[in-house]
């Protein structure tokens, strides 16, 4: 692997950001939950490429999810319930983590509890397995009835799950936040005080749909998660209102499919981005966007990422 | 190693009422493509529909480098794929999923496809074919213009025996009321293989299992993925060991895409 | 004009339905803001045939608007931040109302106040005016500073405005609510409390969209409501969910785009639908889906429409 | 009344580097189209890219019921529309907008174009053709290849000047440069009608005002309806009075899908 394809601006320009203490050798990560544990994608991008992998969201103990059906196009977007389907955080330690230790590249853990206690030992878990660089700490599931969007939508719950992730590790923590709130100000505020390094904005929006032949909804869960395109709008206005408020950084997320969406992000405040549902359309997404970043600062001369990240307010 | 990019539309020709017939050049993506794989395709270059629809192999042409694809226009994406011209070029990834596997000892193969269902089963039947191994194929269908590949199994002087709904062609009934009898037959099939509506499958699993008989069944379910990464696509299956049989909640959840979307026809759980 | 029109399932049929008290012909009016206020879209479809006009939010005083750019299109939708721009309701008294009169159609008009008083007079004014026939509150416009949605987003000043409108008007009056809310639920109670007659679901959903040539808002107004097919499922989700918490008759609309998209909402548990954005698509929107909700009447052998009013969960 | 549903594309011909002519058959539309509307065009089926995209009338045809446009591929949406086939549909609606209008008086008139902005001139200089009214015409663009409709000017035998900023055809400079000369000179134009990019129907406002010459713009805005109803293409004009010309607060908006897109020069204001 060459130096150029890490950076594909070239050499003089900096792609590397500082997500709250991880270290990213360029903006760009995977969504939790539409990227697996690495392997799924390892035959269609060069996984060392990416400025960290997000993993799906992970238990203490093994969940089997929702019924399905579990996902539903919609316009330009889709909703999915799978309800946290995951082989519990032992099983990840064992089975997954080793994997992913093949590569040069930081794991991000995307854990989700249904009590403090299980946010707390969860975060402990993680902590001491080697490999762990960061929790992204989900308080916004919305598929799940416990350890979701409950955490999120509430200012003193979402502080309190922070808290808890605090005191039980080192390691950069991630608040993960819902989107579907009055004010994202108030929880972004929230979980800066309560002691989160990042922040991750936006989880899925809450939707439905109702398949009008059978006079019923379509998902197994009756409720999902809408991602993908349709959501960017809305996801990048809460990056925007995020980043202004708060100083801590923020990884971006909600609908990129390409580089200049990516970049929009960017320029609303997002240190880094995370590719979520585009993985689905184009397994190559996030190599694309990487490079596309990378071109973008080479035709404008941006030297350094970092210069764009809320360059449209600041 | 599947591949994912765009390949070149050789024909996309209307071959039934709704169905039509994509031949696709990728000799990247032929390569390691076996019977009962599917290639996951975009049906558009804009955000709406977003995402990718499954569609199996339903012609493997080494030779020409090119897969084809048999498909059904049921909503928008089919209807987009309808209208692409041959010279243009389509996003496809592929092959992927696990594919069909032919046991070693299976002597006389019974084939069994439902619809549109019955478009993997070609490729499979072709090998089976060329390896001399001897089988039989129910085809069955709500109408005679729904029944695929008829005239392409004659031409190989494959038994076949037809079912529709309506009584158009062949037996009029179900074609699991077909299959019924060859799987009672003591000197009937060693082995099956089928793919189709859920109902067609499920009726085929009890009449297997009774009797014995093994087999592989093929199953569709929404995919967002495709490559095991989003967890959609799950069926239930007895992976887990099932202590109590009317225990609903005994099962384990495999992954169509990837754990399929050919499973052992005993390891199944298909809810009504 | 054919009973046929305005019936599309024929005879036998019943199309008609009670929106708190506003009888309507069939269930298909306009969303505010889309439609102008009626002569616009004559050329293209019988007004008659509607099951109401709803037009164009208006204020006590004449109103400039936001600078332009006043729109971008999204991913299966589209961000405004018109900004409220009309005439007053003087002018809409006197000038736009006795074009509207001339059809038999009944005239939903939708009020914005920047205070109590404001939305108080205005109920008042239009009550004494001939030709209207409901009121609907808009107390969710994301466009403007004042009058706007921060009266949609605190249950206790949404129940402010509708106690304040209900004092002045013995019309219908209909809450248009917020989705950009954590709890809609709560809201709609509140609202329901207060007195309201039916709630209208949803206004847009707050986005932006940042322009990375010029790295700016693209929007005049930096930000703007999101509309069109891409909220659907947003829509739907809070329809289903108000439907079933709030016993008022629900007017749905977000992203309904066809007469499936519509059928979804009534099943969901909307009386009553507004097409919006899709009239900008298809300036025959409205009688294409009206003309489909007959047809599927007929196909499935439904005689009152009212039977599938919230037949999802009932 | 505009029309509004499917027309078939006759052709859709590449007509420059990024410019395409498409000639749609449309009686219903063509019936009252006049110089200076325009059409409002869907791209797609689907619901990406969802909005209409507003595109001059380019050519009038009333023998062959068809009107021609002429667009310049710059997004998603005229990119869509390059890659319709002929034989095709379209959904089409207009004509929209207030067109041009003649005055009574005008003898010797100049007309203005700036790049694709060109396009809707081409009807008003027909029908000034038509009805013997002197007139110049003054194409600018940034190079050669972006200017549009020479040689049928030409062919008309119509007095012709061309500015290029690269000085690969006619005078090197903005074509505003050129339109100063015709606007000083006293023997010059009575009227004029303009349309191209905002800085250049600015700097001839300026121009014109100063000499009093008088004439109409055509103006482009995001557009949502196209019909009057959502107020999304407003522009402001001194409608309502100016009392205080410094008062950048003194305006009042019209929309151009209806009100324009053609307005007197003399009441547009356009903001840097
Ligand atoms: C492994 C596999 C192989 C398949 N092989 C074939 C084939 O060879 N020929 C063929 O005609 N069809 C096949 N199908 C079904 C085919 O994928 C659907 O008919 C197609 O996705 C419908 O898309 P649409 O946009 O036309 O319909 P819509 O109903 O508008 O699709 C809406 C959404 O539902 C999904 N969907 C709808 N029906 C199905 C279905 N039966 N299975 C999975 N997802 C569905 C779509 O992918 C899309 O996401 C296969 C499905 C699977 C899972
Ligand atoms: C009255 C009028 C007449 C026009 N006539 C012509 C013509 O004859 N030939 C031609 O090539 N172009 C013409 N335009 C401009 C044309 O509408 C845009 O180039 C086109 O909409 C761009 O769409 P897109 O999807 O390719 O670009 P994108 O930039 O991807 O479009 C995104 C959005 O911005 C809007 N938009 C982008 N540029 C413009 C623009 N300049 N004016 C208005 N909306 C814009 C689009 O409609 C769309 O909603 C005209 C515009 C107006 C208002
Ligand atoms: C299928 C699917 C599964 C997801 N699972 C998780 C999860 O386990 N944990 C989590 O925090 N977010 C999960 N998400 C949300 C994504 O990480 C992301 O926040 C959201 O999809 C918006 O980004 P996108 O539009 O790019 O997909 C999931 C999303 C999808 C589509
Ligand atoms: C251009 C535009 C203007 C609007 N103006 C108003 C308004 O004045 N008052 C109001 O209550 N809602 C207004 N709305 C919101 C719509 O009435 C409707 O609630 C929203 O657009 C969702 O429906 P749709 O997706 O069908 O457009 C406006 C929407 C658009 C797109
Ligand atoms: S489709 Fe994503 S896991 Fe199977
Ligand atoms: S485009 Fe809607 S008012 Fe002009």
């Amino acid at each position: 692997m060459t130096d150029m394809g890490v950076n594909p601006a070239g050499k003089g320009f900096n792609l590397a950001v500082n997500l709250g203490g991880l270290k990213m050798k360029n903006p760009v990560t995977t969504a939790s939950g539409t990227f697996g544990f690495g392997p799924e994608y390892a035959p269609y991008i060069d996984l060392n490429r990416l400025g960290a992998i997000t993993v799906k969201g992970t238990t203490l103990e093994p969940r089997r999810g929702n019924p399905t059906p579990r996902i539903a196009e919609t316009p330009a977007g889709m909703l999915n319930c799978i309800g946290l389907q995951n082989p519990g955080v032992s099983h990840f330690i064992e089975k997954d983590l080793p994997y992913l230790r093949e590569y040069d590249v930081p794991v991000i853990v995307n854990i989700a509890g249904s009590s403090l206690e299980e946010y707390e030992k969860l975060a402990g878990r993680l902590s001491q397995a080697a490999g762990v660089s960061a929790l992204e700490v989900n308080i916004s599931c919305p598929n799940v009835k416990q350890g979701g969007m409950v955490f999120g939508t509430s200012c003193a719950m979402a502080s309190d799950v922070i808290k808890a992730v605090r005191r039980s590790t080192g390691l950069p923590v991630i608040a993960k936040l819902s989107p579907n709130v009055t004010d994202i100000v108030e929880i972004a505020k929230g979980v800066a005080d309560a002691g989160a390094d990042a922040i991750a904005l936006i989880n899925t929006l809450l939707g439905m749909k109702i398949d009008i032949q059978s006079r019923k909804p379509v998902l197994g869960n009756i409720m999902g998660g809408l991602s993908g395109p349709a959501i960017r709008p809305v996801a990048v206005r809460m990056v925007w209102q995020a980043a202004r408020a708060v100083k801590l950084p923020i990884l971006g997320m909600g609908g990129i499919m390409t580089a200049d969406d990516a970049l929009e992000f960017i320029l609303a405040g997002a240190t880094a981005v995370a590719i979520g549902t585009a993985n689905f359309v184009n397994p190559g997404a996030t190599m694309d966007i990487l490079e596309g970043i990378g071109q973008y600062m080479k035709k404008y001369h941006v030297r350094d990422i970092n210069d764009l990240v809320g360059a449209a307010w600041k | 190693m599947p591949y994912s990019g765009l390949a070149e539309v050789v024909k996309n020709q209307k071959v039934g009422p709704e169905h039509f017939l994509m031949e696709v050049f990728s000799p990247e993506l032929v390569r390691e493509a076996k019977p009962g794989q599917f290639a996951h395709v975009r049906c558009t270059n804009q955000m709406d529909p977003l995402l990718r629809r499954p569609i199996s192999l339903h012609e493997i042409n080494h030779k020409k480098g090119s897969v084809s694809l048999l498909y059904q226009v049921v909503g928008r994406g089919t209807r987009l794929l309808s209208g692409m011209q041959a010279g243009g070029e389509i996003d496809i990834m592929g092959p992927l999923g696990n594919g069909f596997n032919i046991p070693e000892g299976a002597r006389k193969v019974l084939i069994v496809g439902g619809g549109i269902g019955a478009a993997p089963l070609f490729p499979l039947i072709i090998e089976l074919e060329e390896r001399h191994i001897e089988q039989t194929v129910l085809l069955g269908a709500r109408t005679t213009d729904d029944i695929i590949g008829y005239g392409h199994l004659a031409a190989l002087g494959i038994r076949t025996e037809v079912a529709t709904d309506d009584g158009s062609m062949g037996y009029k009934g179900f074609v699991t009321e077909l299959a019924e009898k060859h799987v009672k037959d003591p000197a009937g099939p060693d082995y099956f293989f089928a793919c189709g509506p859920n109902p067609m499958l499920r009726e085929l699993i009890k009449l297997t299992r009774v009797s014995g008989l093994q087999g592989q069944v093929s199953l569709e379910e929404y995919m967002g993925c495709g490559v095991g990464a989003c967890l959609a696509c799950v069926c239930k299956t007895t992976a887990g060991g099932v202590n109590d049989p009317e225990d609903k909640n005994e099962f384990e959840y495999k992954k169509v895409c990837t754990e399929g979307p050919v499973f052992d026809a005993g390891e199944v759980i298909l809810d009504d």
